[in-house]
């Protein structure tokens, strides 16, 4: 225990050292009124979304693992400043706010946090799972670190077809000790992929505390070992994330390859919902002192500071909101469940015209449905003779 | 006798060998300051100090190697996975490790290990997260694998488990952990493995099965009884060791069988006992051997569907009902 | 018709469908400058440049997720697994990705990737390179199994597994590279999955197997023929989609049957098989099904150790022999 | 190929810059004339065992994969000149001359090698995999990079006991990539485990060369990233091997946790008995190039300028060495093959008295073989109705 004060100690101090330098800059420059409003409104949005969520989960009308993403929404909503629309996104399983700010409306969202058919994942996959082909979101993955080589391909797909697109890529801290990271950021660096990986650093994977995990605490330092560039951005500033990350796309669309993102921050409920917010593994103390430090009400501080945020504007994006949420929590209510048929359907695109490709008795099936070709050809499945 | 939970079972039954065995230890993620995910663990770091109770970093392929290389040296790491589902990143050192480095070094190093934790399916948990992999595992000689159903097995087959000198896969479930039942109190109560238990005794069709669908099975057992069938149930409790001599008993008893099992078809546990009793009890069949399993696809999240793809004890009652047609 | 070796059909499969279609690759380990640790892609890194053939880094769980990746934004990969022994540090990406994504996503994304390298045993490369995989990886829904035995099955079905949008595990044998045999020169030749083959007729015993075993079967069966025995051998060359009406059909003509597979008994493919015949033609059996399999044991060095652990023609002809009696 | 050649030459530069600083210094002091004649011998074996290796597979007598170190003697004996007998090392494939130094006797490997009774595996698994319990030998191991995470459970096991051994672990320059790698690096370095990483550097993975498999060429600078001290080593010199790895070692058994040393070295023979010496991805002239510093023959001079070695003497070991590898060859040819019961014999070492751990028919055994106690237990097998 007393070498994890020291590291926490030290690590503290790298947080400040790395982060003090680039205070004074004057970010808001290059924005429109319009735009940082916007950017507002991707905050609360996904504060709110998920305050809503949360309250849905107590209700028991969502079920399974759901990880709330509040006090980090800077780091998505800044990141994804950075991005064009068609480029890509992929993630782990905290990623409500990445969905909707990649533009997933929150109706589906929703709608697919309560597994019904409306939802961005047709209800099959739940919180944890969101995609959309439309918004080239890509999910939305559960195993520790599997969404990272996942990133690569994407990163290699684009190189293959010549394109200027980007990957950007998610992860937990805790994810950069799986083998797949090292992996992956050897292969994007030696190919030079455009691929961003973007290392939430919210200090601890369920309770286990970076320091705890790692023999070394700065994530950033981790790219020497593939000759990758990399940065240390502070998570809890919408500016900070987008200008670390608008370096990092821009290098990866002119061809010179990936990059490595930590992006300071702090998660400020428990790891999902059955985790208490703080008692095994941190101090309530810990967690109000950060909370002091809420990204949403930073940035909009800083907007009103600098003149470009008003009380009533403020006012108006906020009841914009609470209007999309409830709308979106009445969408998912009365959307239908999924239809029985959807059991067997999506497990394969290319249903073969010969043999069988599931093993059950299909007997799930309601009746009159029409079962996939591949289950009806090759014999009857009654169980009693073949055809 | 005291009742307890499947979880504190296995706790005891940690703690006891911890306690016995100087060179046990327990490893994996989340087990040692937070007691645990499914605070199976509970209390154990406070007793036994970081030493012992380990928690590791999110690396499933190198913390399970560690613990091959620790067994290889002496020690009987239990390895911990948060849910099998995980290990999917580990299965080369299992497989290529510790299945093997007592068949390769002829005998002359062990590898006395056991991996635990939840297997299949608990709710809404979606596709990634809801995998039962016996029939992965079962596959590969060098391993043994072990599925208890119930507190006093839960208990009695991890004791068992750790003093074995192989690799043992021991899957619990998360639907398992609050189930109660009665547990006997003594410190060497140790159930071997390779013994199934007849779980209810029954004439008419037996139902066999392993893990958390042995209560399923229960459940209906009792629904069948109402409609006059005798069904019986047996609990294999080890897949490998496979207790052969008991399934023969229950079939040459019945004439008639179902497995059930949680996971997929496509060779499935199931799969396997059937062409086991087809082999050796063929003459006593009176029907074919019938199988339900989880939907031959990946878990869904929805309600509903999640519903429509787990084994249920209707479909098992329907079973049972078709192979006594 | 050309007579080509197994190993050319699939250079032949490769380049044609890489010629049809950009978005096909090969990546793999040694699968560019060196031509392929078995040569399969031999002349391919100078045809079609380091862009479409490319060598990887030894990181099987990493390149496979980034197939996985390049997939599900509409490439085409083939993966090569320089064996399938070392696939199993990928299985997280082939079972919790490729297999899950297009069910996950509810359709909105195709993972069309093949898996491809030789499984099973070569000679004397002892337990961690001798290792037969397609139970493991059959028993996961969201992916289709492979298994071709001849130049032709290996042309026609690479093809039909390269333009399916679906993940297929396409396994091969090192010990069938070197294998002849006639092969269509047409570039559309295409062999759908799901449809099992005879490859020799017979009336008293079937026979059924996959892989690199068809041609122990087809021994097997010659020997017999001196023994008056009349042995068919189905090749069912894809495990998933299993062709089912095959398997029925022949044990329907002969009503005994055998299954022969490389790997391990326990959850064997044969054991799956045996279950749908006994489920499907539960009547029409007037033996127990018997199985023939490598010994239940890690594959050691020793050439007659391992020519014990190996199936072989001897046992198939002893295995038909018994359920003839 | 045009950026492989640049990082070619790349390496070559990082090769020297890296190790020439050590040349002046005084390598031979400390030992005395018989040690170092060990050590010769050591060498010579190697070699000579090998070569003899390279003839019986010629003739059909060794089979499976066979994979020599000619070229790389200096790093084992150099590493191992710095052990205690009681230290454990585990290696990869490439590893006779490892188990030769470590005291396995050359009839035991080479018997092994011939598959036969009396190899140190028993016949059971070949020349990738050689054990030995009373040496502390633990492999030999054929999937690359997996004695890594094993490497660090052994290095866990002696700081559980509170021992003061050593794990000595090797790997080839292509295993870096691996997963494995970075996940046993960090777990070693932040439980500071007494492990020593060495990778062989071979220059080669098969038929990739190190610059086209990993983006950053210098692999001692990967400790970098797990906080772990690290060194390059002269893979071809015996004595800065033994002091690179001797400061790693006393590190170790201070408990000042693991380190990663790079030893450079060449491999002069093909990878396995199957691959040429040159032709597809590497030039004859390169092989020569590297031929020419043998560290046998740079090991000999060495010893003979500082007059610690005489004609005579030199012609004693090699006549030993000689000997011995005939013996060793003629050994392996008279062990019986070993016997059919050895097939179901240490799959498991506890025979469970209930029920059936072998699925399979069990007639491979001999007539009047007893079959392990399993195997009966739970109904006969032939075939027929159950007991
Ligand atoms: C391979 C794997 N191991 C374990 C888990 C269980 N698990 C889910 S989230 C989590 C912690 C991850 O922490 P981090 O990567 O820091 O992300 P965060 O939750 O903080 O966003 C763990 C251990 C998992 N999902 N996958
Ligand atoms: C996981 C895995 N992938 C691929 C292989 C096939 N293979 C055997 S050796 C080898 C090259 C390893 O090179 P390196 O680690 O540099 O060791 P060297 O052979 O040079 O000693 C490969 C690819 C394997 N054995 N294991
Ligand atoms: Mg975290
Ligand atoms: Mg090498």
């Amino acid at each position: 225990m007393a070498r994890s004060m020291a590291s926490a100690a030290r690590a503290k101090q790298s947080d400040q050292r790395e982060l003090n330098g680039r205070k004074g800059e004057k970010r808001l420059e290059g924005y429109d009124r319009a735009e940082l409003h916007d950017l507002v409104h991707q905050m609360i949005l996904g504060r709110r979304f998920e305050e809503k969520a949360a309250e849905a989960y107590a209700l028991g009308k969502i079920g399974g693992f759901c990880h709330l993403y509040i006090g980090q929404e800077a780091v998505t909503v800044g990141s994804f400043a950075a991005l064009r629309p068609d480029d890509y996104v992929i993630t782990a399983y905290r990623e409500h706010v990445q969905a909707l700010v990649k533009g997933i409306t929150p109706r589906a969202v929703m709608a697919e946090l309560y597994g019904k058919a409306d939802g961005c994942s047709g209800g099959k996959s739940g919180s944890m799972h969101l995609y959309s082909a439309e918004h080239d979101f890509l999910g939305g993955w559960g195993i520790v670190g599997g969404q990272i080589p996942m990133a690569t391909g994407v990163g290699f797909a684009i190189r293959y077809r010549d394109e200027d697109r980007v990957c950007l890529c998610f992860m937990g801290e805790a994810a950069v000790n799986q083998g797949a990271f090292h992996e992956s950021l050897n292969m994007a660096a030696l190919w030079k992929l455009p691929v961003i990986f973007i290392v939430e650093n919210n200090r601890f994977g369920m309770g286990t505390a970076w320091e705890r995990a790692s023999s070394l605490y700065d994530i950033a330092q981790k790219a020497h070992a593939y000759d990758m560039p990399s940065a240390v951005a502070d998570g809890m500033d919408v500016f900070d994330m987008r200008d670390r990350v608008k370096e990092a796309v821009d290098r990866a669309r002119a061809g010179e390859g990936p990059t490595l993102i930590e992006a300071r921050c702090y998660r400020f409920m428990g790891h999902s919902m059955s985790d208490p917010v703080h008692g095994v593994y941190r101090t309530k103390e810990e967690v109000e002192e950060h909370k002091v430090k809420d990204p949403i009400r930073a940035f909009i501080d800083r907007l009103k500071d600098a003149d470009m945020l008003t009380d009533d504007e403020l006012k108006a994006i906020d009841e914009r909101v609470r209007a999309e949420v409830d709308d979106a929590a009445e969408f998912a209510e009365s959307s239908p469940e999924p239809p029985p048929e959807a059991l067997y359907e999506h497990v394969y695109s290319e249903i073969n015209s010969h043999g069988r490709l599931f093993a059950d008795r299909l007997d799930r099936l309601p009746e009159g449905a029409s079962p996939p070709a591949s289950m009806t050809a090759g014999g009857d499945d009654d169980g009693g003779e073949g055809s | 006798m005291a009742t307890i939970t499947y979880r504190e079972a296995l706790n005891q039954a940690l703690a006891e060998e911890m306690e016995r065995d100087p060179d046990v230890f327990l490893m994996g993620e989340e087990v040692a300051l937070y007691n645990g995910a499914y605070k199976v663990s509970k209390g154990l770091f406070d007793r036994f100090g970081e030493r012992r109770v380990v928690d590791t970093p999110i690396t499933e392929l190198g913390f399970t190697g560690l613990g091959v290389g620790a067994a290889m040296v002496g020690l009987r790491p239990v390895i911990e996975f948060m849910t099998f589902n995980f290990s999917m990143l580990a299965l080369d050192q299992v497989f290529n490790s510790a299945a093997k480095l007592h068949y390769m070094t002829a005998g002359q190093f062990h590898c006395p290990i056991v991996f635990r934790g939840p297997t299949g399916a608990a709710l809404q948990l979606s596709a990634q997260h809801s995998q039962a992999m016996e029939s992965t595992y079962a596959h590969y000689p060098g391993l043994k694998v072990c599925t208890p159903a119930t507190p006093a097995d839960a208990k009695g087959l991890l004791k068992a488990s750790i003093r074995d000198d192989d690799p043992v896969v021991f899957m619990e479930g998360e639907l398992l952990y609050n189930v109660k039942g009665e547990v006997p109190e003594d410190d060497d109560f140790v159930i071997p493995l390779g013994l199934a238990e007849v779980k209810r005794a029954g004439d008419d069709v037996s139902i066999i099965t392993h893990g958390k669908m042995v209560h399923v099975a229960l459940q209906a057992a009792a629904a069948l009884e109402k409609d006059d069938v005798s069904a019986e149930v047996l609990d294999l409790r080890s897949i490998r060791p496979l207790d052969v001599d008991a399934i023969l008993a229950t079939v040459k008893k019945t004439n008639r069988a179902v497995y059930l099992e949680e996971g997929w078809p496509f060779v499935g546990i199931g799969a396997q006992v059937i062409d086991t009793i087809q082999q050796e009890a063929f003459d006593h069949l009176d029907a074919p051997l019938a199988r339900v399993t989880q939907a031959d696809v990946p878990m869904p999240y929805a309600k509903n569907l999640e519903k429509l793809a787990k084994p249920s004890a209707e479909r098992v009652v329907a079973a049972c009902k078709r192979v006594l047609l």
